[in-house]
């Protein structure tokens, strides 16, 4: 077993007897191992599909189809431009251009040093305040391309 | 808890709220009611902390679970139609109904020997719609009002267990369940034996992984159950084999938040609201190109005009209205001609577009039609699930389309293959998604055909949207060389002296429009044709 | 008793869907996701039919029937909406059916033929994977995969395995393992089960490519040689020689399910290392016939005509019975062979040589 | 099996014991996996954590040997806690008081002492069983091959009828059958001790019958068995032997004993479909047809006769064994008239006459589907499952047996156990799925299993060569650990001729089944130095 599977073996341990008996556990166990690794590398569903008796297949399966798991490690802050509606017509492609640019990475991937990953994401209820853009779990509004450079500035 | 507990707990509240009070911050996209507003649904958002339940019973919370449990699970059904409630989640379906067929569900098959709930009760707080966000209204503003709508629901199906799921991107709303969940077991509220009545109903949270699909209550099954979110064909409906295969009832979070109102004042109060068809109030996002973006309520029935003119105080910058897409991916874009249409479920669908879940976001005449069709279509292209070729491969088909048109590539046959693509999507795909998917497509088709013919016959795009199908022009006739836009302009390619008529050094420009976005005089116009610099924007 | 009516002809049945009171009135409704061995998915939507009072199309496999219910199977409607779907298919299906391995046995190319789709209207992105023969047995092309999911389906509900599942998503999704790894480097078990359902050529036996076309080939339904269980199987032969075991999905053993060794291990028949010839040694031969004999590939043996062989074996068995009397004499049988063999042999060891000393390796 | 392979999907609970079912009878294996997915309960009773054993509901690591004493503590607990089915035992069964004395002494505690299973886990166990009805119990060769095989079979026979799981759909005690016809090899007279149909030699009636249906006299004096016969041929008992379509120089045990009488032996007859290890001692070697090329009928292990199909011609001169054999007794008898046979529809057609369980069977019946015996007459529909409202015998007789220990327990000089088995990719001696490429891709040579703690101190790791010694001789095989087998256990196949496991298994047999003991012998293993 490689170290980083270890590094929180006891977590998972617990979470996966905890989540066990309730029905459905796969996606609530895949959410707080992807909150404890940061992200769910193959050996890690593995031991999951094991511990909950799911073919790893059918893990894996699950794991493709959410948008929100990754099996690549992903950075420190997620940068997440919306493309609801709402910011596109108010204009977010500049931002997402100008984000590319100043990260150098595009939409779904991570910065080498792994500071940030940029996501693009399907309307976070932000309409009002659109263009917006979310990094972590704080939100800019009304975000102009200039503002870019400064805001993620703030994340170190 | 009995009813003498719960008063007092309201009185001392209610006293307490009074002097503490709570205020709302200036940003939020809820502002307080404006004139033509009616908050039943958001009537506690902004108005009490979320994370006490002692506030909502402050505002008679859980008074309505108590008068339910004194009424029989029929009577409560029986209520729930007169009042003439309709699913908020798009479809319109009365909620009445789904616990009906629930409960004659459960009362056919034998009680579950293994302990196992008989039934489920699941609130869809998965708001996927882009441009809809009222669900997270109010499980952020007013939790406590899902839980007891959600517990009135469950008592009249039949059912004990409880899932509500809410998509991961509303991380407050999360937060404010896990608070208001565990503090309503500790009052009795939920759990066992609620009210000393007998009835047992319990929440779990379930949190979405980001797929749209899943808003689809068969998906939305699929997923709670752990396993990818694919659509099922109904028959069998949820109602009758639903998760795990129980009955099980789906409510969206805007129509359980009803709920409560409706038992606490009555159903005729409820179906005094509203249309012939459309009973109640409905709550709309309204964003895009309007000047008081935000969340409103209002009674069914009020038309188009008042929402974006009264409420949303008209258009932003001087700019002519062009279109409200309403009811998101699977809803439609109505011109100015539906403007005084009243707004109900019948009339939006017999416009071709979708009530949904309410968002409405206005267009002006600088949003691209067939760009926004695309737009839509990159948007469920890229959420439909893959198990029904019309959906996964249709979707696929018309976006390349409608890409290639703007992208200058556009031909006639196009047009035709797009009108036999969405003929047959709409009538051969699996679920909802791929059967609502070409709404966008078809109604921009139906009221904006003129633009369409323009991008494929004049590679022109009228609204200066598609790059590489138009240019600027500064108009010598109207500028007045104020030199706004030579300041604005990024690659510095406007000349012209103060107070002289300004050029575009047209080979040099990449039409990024920031000039014409600056320009106060209209001055600078769209015209056919590319500039040799105008790249087309990656898609992705 | 249900009462409907399928294109006006009333029917009379006890339930079920759509589809299987259609069929059991012969009425033939297209399907390529739906396989008599699984459970119905209704996601190919090729069996879509109309029902009176229904907005939209309805899928044949998964829609029970119910009292009065009217249904269309082959209206121009329902006819067209398949046309659609075939011709979307088709836009991301390779047209290379010449060389095609399933050709004459590919249900999408029949389906195509039937409804006379000739070329799609639709241009545009198709998937492209390389052929995948990283694992024996199994050959999989996923650019012929319809996603019709009865390979996943067989795996899961026949096999109970699980070594493959859909991945992804929409357009991008796939029929896998866990991270698309070789089947070798999942649990999967190369019962080729995901074969035998497969419509199309996505999931072939890469034993026989090439080795004979479906109306090239002659069936036999036969026993399993292997384990006790008595799976049975059909042999296809062409030429006199095997090339291929497929399912038999008619017998209450296995109903069509098989094991790697079943499906796959029919290839010693054909060795070169067969005996072929009977075999002496080369002294034994020597003192029937004087003569040094034929050499054989096997060192100190000469080929023998059957007669001499047999001869021979006679002489040897009378001299031990006749010297040291019949329990001088031991015979094995075989759990390998045939009922009527085991009962001859014993036969011979009792009748013949008068001994008991007959058995065989039930017990190893 | 007294059941139908059908019947499991009926099942409420299954007690596998000593059957990797997934890899030895993978078809069944996936049957069980199907009702467990629908909620059946299943124990697994076995030294390796095999697949089966991660979807149990409970997996007993027994020690190689001691089932009879796992199966009396299940007895005693079912007893003691009044769970059995008082009904059944009291109509249908006899000698449930002497067999209650003898499981008496077998408490939670003592089992756990020779198992090495937890107390509570046997309590569960029983519970399980005895609770959830109908319950099947499988067993295979990790039951018989040992020197008590016999007997512990019976205990597995106690076990079902104290529960009432015999005569039911979906319980049932049912042995899976390792070779395609091993069954019917038995049914028809395979056997020293018995003519077809399991008549005893040695009964003068049954005798005099057969003697009448093949007009001469025959032997009342039951033969030997393979490992006897082996025996006989080193002490110069046996001159002759006529082996069909066995390689006993690689499948049976104490191999270096084997050879040695081969060897021995003035005349050998090897009929097969290669040029097997032992042909290579033979006198002569006639060459057969194999299965697709020969009609006749398999007897699989739910009893189903069910008929082969010639689809192809044999290779060469190859002929059919039927053809062989008669053409053999045909000179034996000095008439070959007297041999001769049309088709094997003919033979079977004899054969049914003279064995009362195929009475009923031909092969023209056989055209539409297989059919299980007993079969008394044409029109009998077959027999699904067995015992059903009343034993063969009348009363199903409770036999109370004692734990036997294996006769070669670990000691310093030998401190691990060895336990032999089958894996799915390989059968038997290999002759044939050594001929598939693709079987050898996914499995291209041995791999001894042994437990990281006992392979930790050995200094053996992963992939290293590790030589294997038992008192008879010893092998070389690369090492797989896993914790998937027991501390202080080594698992091995018989696949491979050049890693013949068979080499070190001992050639002690059970008294009664003269079932050598596969299953445990004490070795020594070493790390071999590259």
């Amino acid at each position: 077993m490689s170290m980083d599977l270890l590094a929180h073996l006891q977590e998972l341990d617990n979470l996966i007897t905890r989540e066990k008996p309730k029905g459905g556990a796969l996606i609530p166990v895949l959410h707080q191992a992807q909150e404890l690794y940061g992200y769910l590398p193959k050996e890690l569903q593995d031991y999951i599909a094991d511990g909950l008796g799911i073919p790893q297949s059918n893990v894996y399966g699950v794991v493709t189809f959410y948008a929100f798991f990754t099996t690549k490690p992903r950075g420190r802050h997620r940068v997440g431009l919306c493309l609801g509606t709402a910011c596109y017509v108010r204009g977010n492609t500049k931002n997402l251009e100008r984000l590319s640019r100043e990260l150098g990475v595009n939409a779904g991937e991570s910065t080498p040093d792994l500071r940030y990953s940029l996501e693009v994401c399907r309307c976070i209820g932000l309409c009002s305040k659109a263009p917006a853009i979310m990094i972590d779990k704080s939100v800019h509004s009304k975000v102009q391309p200039d503002q870019v450079a400064e805001i993620l500035s703030r994340y170190e | 808890m009995t009813l003498k507990e719960l008063e007092r707990i309201r009185a001392k509240a209610q006293k307490e709220l009074a002097v503490r009070g709570v205020e709302i911050s200036p940003d939020s996209e809820l502002k307080p009611p404006r004139p033509g507003e009616v908050r039943v649904v958001l009537r506690n958002c902004g108005q009490i902390d979320p994370e006490r339940i002692e506030d909502y019973i402050a505002k008679d919370g859980y008074f309505a679970l108590y008068k339910v449990l004194n009424m029989t699970p029929e009577q409560v059904i029986e209520e729930a139609k007169r009042s003439g409630l309709r699913g908020r989640g798009g479809a319109g379906f009365p909620p009445g109904q789904k616990w009906f067929f629930a409960r004659q569900a459960v009362a056919s098959r034998p009680a579950p020997a293994d302990g196992t709930p008989p039934a489920y009760l699941i609130c869809n707080g998965d708001e996927g719609d882009p441009g809809a966000f009222m669900d997270r209204a109010v499980l952020e503003g007013d939790p406590n009002s899902v839980l007891e709508g959600m517990a009135i629901a469950a008592y009249a199906m039949g059912a004990t267990q409880g899932y509500i799921y809410v998509r991961a991107e509303y991380p407050v709303a999360v937060e404010h369940l896990q608070t208001a969940i565990p503090q309503a077991r500790r009052l009795g509220l939920l759990g066992k034996n609620i009210f000393g009545k007998g009835f047992d109903f319990d929440v779990d949270i379930r949190i979405g992984a980001g797929a749209f699909v899943c808003g689809e209550e068969t998906a939305l099954i699929d997923s709670i159950e752990g396993r990818r979110g694919e659509p099922r064909p109904r028959p069998p409906f949820p109602a009758v084999s639903g998760l795990w295969g129980k009955p099980t009832s789906v409510n969206n979070v805007e129509t359980l938040a009803n709920i409560p109102q409706i038992f606490l004042n009555g159903a005729d109060w409820f179906a005094g609201m509203g249309t012939e068809k459309s009973k109640g109030t409905k709550t709309f996002a309204i964003a895009g190109k309007v000047k008081n973006a935000g969340l409103i309520e209002v009674p069914m029935g009020i038309t188009m005009r008042e929402i974006i003119y009264d409420i949303g105080e008209g258009i932003l910058n001087k700019k002519k209205f062009k279109a409200a897409q309403t009811g998101g991916p699977l809803g439609g874009c109505l011109p100015a001609k539906y403007l005084d249409t009243p707004i109900d479920f019948e009339s939006l669908a017999a416009a071709g577009s979708l009530m949904g879940s309410g968002g409405l976001i206005v267009l002006d005449e600088n949003d691209c039609m067939v760009d926004v069709a695309r737009f839509f279509m990159d948007f469920t292209q890229d959420e439909s699930c893959g198990k029904c070729p019309p959906c996964c491969l249709g979707t696929k088909r018309l976006l390349e389309i409608l890409t290639r048109m703007t992208q200058a590539e556009g031909t006639a046959e196009d047009l035709q293959t797009i009108e036999y693509l969405t003929e047959n999507i709409s009538t051969t795909s699996l679920c909802a998604l791929g059967q609502g998917s070409v709404n966008p497509v078809v109604t921009t088709m139906r009221h904006f055909r003129d633009e369409y013919e323009s991008h494929v016959y004049k590679k022109f795009c009228p609204s200066g949207v598609c790059k590489g199908m138009f240019h600027y022009e500064i108009l010598a006739d109207v500028c007045n060389g104020c030199g706004v836009c030579r300041k604005k302009c990024p690659d510095k390619v406007i000349k012209g002296d103060k107070k002289v008529v300004h050029e575009i050094d047209l080979p040099n420009c990449i039409v990024c429009g920031d000039c014409y976005k600056a320009c106060k005089f209209d001055a600078i116009a769209i015209r056919p044709g590319p500039t040799p610099k105008s790249r087309l924007p990656e898609r992705r | 008793m249900t009462t409907l009516t399928i294109n006006g002809k009333t029917i009379e049945a006890p339930g079920g869907t759509i589809l299987e009171v259609s069929q059991a009135n012969g009425i033939r409704i297209p399907t390529l996701c739906n396989h008599p061995a699984l459970a119905p998915k209704g996601a190919c939507r090729l069996c879509l039919v109309e029902v009176k009072g229904s907005r939209v199309l309805q899928p044949a496999c998964t829609f029970p029937i119910s009292e009065g219910m009217e249904v269309q199977t082959e209206s121009p409607k329902v006819r067209a909406a398949r046309k659609f779907v075939l011709e979307l298919l088709l836009s991301d299906h390779p047209k290379d059916c010449m060389t095609c391995e399933m050709c004459g046995n590919c249900e999408l190319q029949d389906l195509i033929y039937e409804y006379g789709v000739k070329e799609t209207p639709f241009v545009g992105d198709h998937h492209e994977y390389p052929l995948d023969d990283r694992d024996p047995f199994i050959l999989r092309d996923m650019e012929k995969c319809i996603h019709c999911r009865r390979c996943i389906r067989a795996c899961d509900e026949i096999q109970a395995v699980n070594a493959i599942t859909m991945i992804n998503r929409g357009f991008r999704s796939k029929v896998a393992t866990s991270f698309d790894t070789r089947l070798q480097d999942s649990n999967c078990v190369f019962c080729g089960q995901c074969i035998s359902v497969c419509p199309t050529g996505a999931l072939t036996e890469k034993d026989s490519h090439g080795q004979g076309r479906v109306w090239q080939t002659t069936k036999v339904t036969t026993t399993c040689p292997y384990c006790g269980v008595g799976c049975n199987f059909d042999l296809n032969i062409r030429d006199g020689k095997v090339v291929k075991v497929t399912s038999n999905w008619n017998n209450p053993v296995n109903k069509g399910a098989l094991c790697v060794k079943g499906r796959f291990g029919w290839q010693f028949l054909h060795s070169p290392d067969r005996l072929t010839i009977p075999l002496m040694k080369s002294s034994l031969w020597k003192e029937h016939k004087g003569t040094e004999g034929a050499p054989s590939r096997y060192e100190g043996f000469v080929e023998a005509d059957w007669e001499t062989a047999l001869d021979a074996v006679a002489k040897g068995l009378l001299t031990a019975k006749s010297e040291d009397g019949p329990d001088a004499v031991g015979i094995l049988a075989s759990a390998k062979c045939t009922n009527e063999e085991n009962y001859l042999i014993q036969k011979l060891a009792r009748r013949e040589i008068g001994t008991n000393n007959i058995d065989h390796c039930a017990r190893l | 099996m007294t059941n139908s392979i059908e019947d499991l999907a009926k099942a409420k609970a299954f007690l596998i014991i000593g059957s990797n079912t997934t890899e030895q009878h993978p078809i069944i294996g996936a049957g069980v996996k199907r009702a467990v997915r629908r909620g059946a309960k299943l124990i697994v009773a076995d030294p390796r954590r095999i697949e089966l054993a991660r979807m149990s509901s409970l997996h007993l690591m027994q020690r190689p040997g001691s089932d009879i004493a796992l199966l009396n503590g299940l007895c005693h607990v079912i007893i003691r806690e009044g769970l059995y089915d008082k009904a059944f035992v009291a109509d249908r069964t006899e000698g449930f008081e002497e067999m209650k004395a003898v499981v008496d002494k077998y408490t939670p505690a003592y089992v756990a002492e020779i198992t090495g299973i937890p107390a509570e886990d046997i309590q569960a166990a029983a519970r399980c069983y005895a609770t959830s009805k109908p319950a099947a119990i499988l067993y295979s060769m990790g039951i018989t091959q040992h020197a008590c095989g016999h007997a512990t079979v019976m205990a597995i026979a106690n076990l079902a009828m104290l529960c009432g799981n015999l005569g039911v759909e979906g319980g049932g005690v049912n042995p899976l059958r390792g070779q395609n016809n091993v069954q019917g090899a038995c049914d028809m007279g395979g056997l020293p001790d018995v003519f077809p149909g399991y008549q005893k030699v040695a009964d003068p009636i049954l005798r005099a019958k057969m003697e009448t249906a093949w007009g001469t006299p025959l032997s009342d004096k039951p033969g030997l068995t393979v490992v006897e016969m082996m025996n006989a041929a080193h002490t110069g008992k046996l001159k002759a032997m006529y082996i069909m379509g066995e390689n006993p120089l690689v499948t049976d045990p104490d191999l270096n004993h084997v050879e040695e009488a081969l060897k021995r032996l003035d005349f050998l007859v090897i009929q097969d479909i290669f040029f097997t290890e032992t042909a290579a001692l033979a006198d002569v070697i006639l060459p057969a047809a194999a299965f697709a090329e020969k009609d006749g009928t398999f007897s699989n292990t739910e009893r189903r006769v069910q008929l082969v199909r010639k689809a192809v011609e044999p290779p060469g001169e190859a002929k059919p064994d039927w053809q062989i054999i008669s053409a053999i007794a045909g000179r034996l008898a000095g008439d070959k008239g007297s041999w001769e046979y049309d088709s094997s529809a003919a033979i079977m057609a004899e054969a049914a006459a003279i064995t009362p369980q195929y009475a009923g069977i031909s092969h023209k019946r056989l055209e539409n589907g297989g059919i299980q015996w007993p079969c008394p007459s044409a029109d009998h529909p077959g027999t699904k499952i067995l015992h059903l409202g009343k034993f063969s015998r009348g009363l199903g007789k409770f036999m109370a047996v004692e734990s036997i220990p294996p006769a070669e327990l670990p000691d310093a000089e030998y401190p691990l156990t060895l336990t032999t088995g089958r894996r799915l990719q390989h059968y038997h001696s290999g002759s044939m799925t050594h001929r598939v490429a693709g079987l050898n891709t996914l499995l291209p040579e041995e791999r001894m299993e042994i437990h990281p703690a006992d392979a930790e101190p050995l200094g053996l790791a992963d992939g290293d060569m590790a030589l294997i010694a038992s008192r008879r001789g010893q092998v070389t095989a690369r090492v797989q650990r896993t914790d998937r087998i027991k501390p202080g256990v080594v698992f091995m196949t018989f696949h491979f001729p050049e890693t013949a496991v068979n080499l070190l298994t001992i050639a002690m047999l059970d008294p009664v089944a003269k079932i050598p003991e596969y299953k445990a012998t004490a070795v020594r293993v070493t790390r071999v130095r590259s």
